[in-house]
């Protein structure tokens, strides 16, 4: 039974997930939010023999990025269960991966990746290992610093070894087969299946161009709300993580529960 | 060497995410933009916006800005101008190379040279995506930073060769309202080019009724492709990124309010 | 202002051409019907150059064949106008060409086609003379017989020079622009374009998918009652051509009319 | 030599027709049916009808009958020995080969070697379409006819090759109903094939709105191609075949009147 595995990722999650990495010069960690998509396709081979084909898609549609203040796991990789449960809350179910970002580093994962990933692996248990994701990330100039460089590789855990995985990024110029018979690997979110489902009942007439245009229109809406929210948080993050910042920095005892993370993570590499 | 007119780019990290997206939306055909910030006295560029352009020529290796284009940009810069307060103008402009390597071909070269005949300062940007390894798996994406310069002596006819610009990309503290209003103009290009390409078939008085009925199917098919692979997954993203952001509020008032409340019990 | 001219040729008109080529031993002539289509496209050359492309395409969808017995030229070529008006009658508008097959011999026009070709070509005004069609075609038999070879190829005179035409076979397997924008070179019969008009206008509400469920159902009854006319009329000419030829044979007088055009008929090659 | 099981193929002129009409509907797949006819006491075949068969399965190579296929185009055959009342049956297939070879390729030997051990007279035709010598424009048709037969020695593993057999396309009054019958059944399965993809994605529950919506879009297409490209150009050719029976059946009346004159004036 022939089984095939990729990871597929939607323009918008690596550019934001490459954004995350040059939004400041800090090393950078992360989940990866997505879906596991598996599907039976038969195949009939030359020789005739009937088979079937699983086809395990990896569907990476976006991220959640660890502040980099903030830590879950200790200097060798050992993780704290409840620090991680109370970071993901319910977002646990949709992690299917993380990723880990080094400036100037190989994408060779380090030891204290391995026993991370198996960690983290463990601890979200609705993902099979084997289907479970990392992602690592680099960059580098070149030319006289005229050139960014940005490299990524997805791998999982099997067989006891760590190994690279295809990856597709979803694109308007990949060859479109003409129906469409897979589950869609584009994972659409709830309210944008919500938008559609309402307009496609109260559609009648007409024809279905004018319903994609309707759908579209009421999407388009739904944008502009959602990036004036998105750009007010992104305001509120920064001045809170500031104040926070200089909170911490304030001379005067420090709580144990803050020190803690800092000195654990002295690191291994 | 002439004096360099640009000695080097700041590109703002959330105008390089707006550029990045833009480059992933297709494997098919070079996409291309304008780039919108100021030059500051030591002639250095600060790019802090971003103008997503049409595809006027769907060939894939025409890229060329239309004046309707460069005047609908400036437009753009100066309402920028008001809201942000700082002069900004049109500085550059960016394109894909999907599949192939990030340096400019000689057709690049020579546009660039042409738009710094009108503006000596003028910065040309190339991203490669989609370029992989297939045997590590590996992906890449490369971003350089240009500009063309004659290096044939004077009087003879020019040879334009690239020319080397440092490129910094400055982190920011948070994701600019204008770049996500860039973001979310992708659909709506995209749209509105697939519209226009339709709408000049229905002008086409030999159509016979199937040819008609063909190009709707053809429009219905190309808005649902967009749909799916643009707007939603831009959907999901920004929602997420919301519902991120609005954690970490929560998770920093809690952090702040237990610091407070520590550093009153000294 | 480049102009690219091209033969384009439905899959029933060819197989027809052919069919009439095999239907019986002897060589054949006819014309060929459809029409010619000149079409404007702007281009943008590297050079930044704006011009024009005429494209034009001559469209075969049809053909005429001239009964052996029946012929309106002389051994040299000269045609007698009258003659070729009669037989033409009012398809003569839609005559953009003609064909000669002759069984084992090559794809050059013989001395007479060259000659026959210019007369034609002055007796179809509507047509411009470097539009006007020649399409040769031969068939021979290899490997012990088991292989029939079938070639053909079309020509036209022009700069006092025969030159061969590139040729298209309209087929299910072309690579289709997304959205059509040329004339189609298609050509349909003016009895299949009203069904489909008629149908469109009585369909208002459904989808799209539908109303072509409609034309093509609609088109398969036209179709059926058609070859049932058709089906009878072969029957009709077969049973009338022995029926005359058994005339023609009959010892006893023969009227000159009849005689003629075998006797002008000894063939030159 | 094992004596041969088919001295000679004749094919009428109008089943010649039919398959090379089906070979010419498209050049991205090989097409194949059935052929209808009897075989005489000196072992000669001769073929009077055709069974265009669906494409059980889109892969390019794969030209194989499935047993239904086999069952429906006997209960032809039978229908057709009642109208002709001449014993009909299924006695070979052709298939087509876009701008390939016309010579079969070792898995075509293979597939013809199965049918013979059903059948030793199985005849197989294969029509090479769409080949063209862009310097001459010449295009090119060719029809070749073979059986397979083992070349290893007895108790070897067998090596089919192909056995030429010969082949006469023999020229027939009159275009016969059942051949008229089967080139318009031709749009009608390339119709059922389409809407049988179509439906059979409607049941897969998974499918988003939008898929929904794009996979209607392109059964639309496909429809209007099928009719424009297939039932347009066959329902002008029949006409214009009609009508020019039509003016033929007037000329010969006429003729055949003016030599009765004549004869009786004698
Ligand atoms: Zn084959």
């Amino acid at each position: 039974m022939a089984a095939h595995i990729c990871v597929t990722l939607s323009g918008p999650a690596l550019s934001f997930l490459i954004y995350e990495n040059v939004k400041c010069y800090c090393d950078q960690e992360g989940f990866l939010v997505g879906e596991i998509i598996s599907h039976v396709t038969d195949t009939i081979s030359d020789s005739q023999i009937r088979g079937e084909k699983t086809e395990t898609i990896i569907s990476v549609n976006s991220l959640m990025p660890i502040p980099s203040c903030l830590s879950f796991y200790n200097g060798v990789g050992k993780i704290n269960e409840e620090k991680l449960k109370s970071f993901l809350k319910d977002k646990s179910k949709e992690v299917i991966g993380w990723y880990s970002f080094r400036r100037n580093s190989s994408l060779v994962p380090h030891l204290r990746d391995r026993l991370l990933h198996k960690e983290l692996s463990a601890a979200v248990p609705h993902v099979s290992p084997e289907h479970f994701t990392m992602c690592l990330l680099n960059t580098s100039i070149s030319n006289g610093g005229s050139t960014h460089v940005f490299n990524h590789k997805f791998l999982r855990y099997r067989h006891s070894k760590f190994e690279a995985l295809p990856m597709q990024i979803h694109n308007l110029g990949e060859t479109q087969p003409e129906y469409k018979i897979v589950p869609s690997t584009t994972s659409l979110s709830e309210s944008f299946n919500n938008i559609i489902a309402s307009l496609k009942v109260s559609h009648e007439s007409g024809s279905d161009a004018a319903l994609v245009c309707h759908i579209q229109r009421a999407l388009q809406e739904h944008l502009r709300r959602l990036i004036n929210d998105v750009a007010q948080s992104e305001i509120r993050v920064a001045e809170l993580e500031k104040e926070v910042d200089m909170l911490r920095q304030q001379p005067g005892p420090m709580p144990n529960e803050v020190l803690l993370p800092q000195l654990l993570r002295e690191d291994l590499n | 060497m002439t004096v360099m007119a640009l000695s080097c780019v700041y590109m703002a990290a959330d105008v390089y995410l707006v550029c990045l997206q833009h480059a992933l939306s297709t494997e098919k055909e070079e996409v291309m933009g304008l780039l919108i910030g100021e030059i500051d006295s030591k002639k250095v560029a600060h790019i802090s916006a971003v103008v997503m352009l049409r595809r006027s020529d769907k060939r894939k290796d025409r890229v060329e800005i239309s004046p309707e284009q460069l005047t609908n940009a400036a437009i753009q810069a100066d309402k920028l101008t008001h809201e942000l307060g700082r002069t900004m103008r049109v500085l550059g402009w960016y394109h894909s190379h999907p599949h192939i390597t990030v340096w400019p071909s000689h057709v690049d070269v020579r546009t660039q040279a042409i738009y710094q005949m009108m503006d000596e300062g003028f910065v040309g940007i190339i991203i490669s995506v989609f370029s992989e390894d297939k045997v590590s798996k590996e992906q890449q994406v490369q971003i350089t930073c240009f500009q063309s310069t004659n290096q044939s002596p004077e009087g003879e006819s020019p040879q334009y060769i690239r020319l080397e610009v440092p490129l910094h990309i400055q982190p920011t503290s948070c994701l600019s309202k204008p770049c996500l209003q860039s973001m979310v103009e992708l659909p709506e290009i995209l749209f509105q080019e697939e519209k226009d390409s339709y709408d000049a078939t229905t002008k086409l008085t030999f159509l016979s009724i199937l040819a008609q009925l063909n190009n709707k199917a053809v429009l219905t098919q190309a808005l649902c492709h967009i749909t799916e692979v643009v707007s939603g997954p831009l959907v999901m993203a920004l929602e997420q990124r919301k519902a991120n952001n609005q954690k970490r509020c929560r998770e920093l008032l809690q952090e702040r309010e237990s610091l407070l409340t520590l550093k009153s019990t000294m």
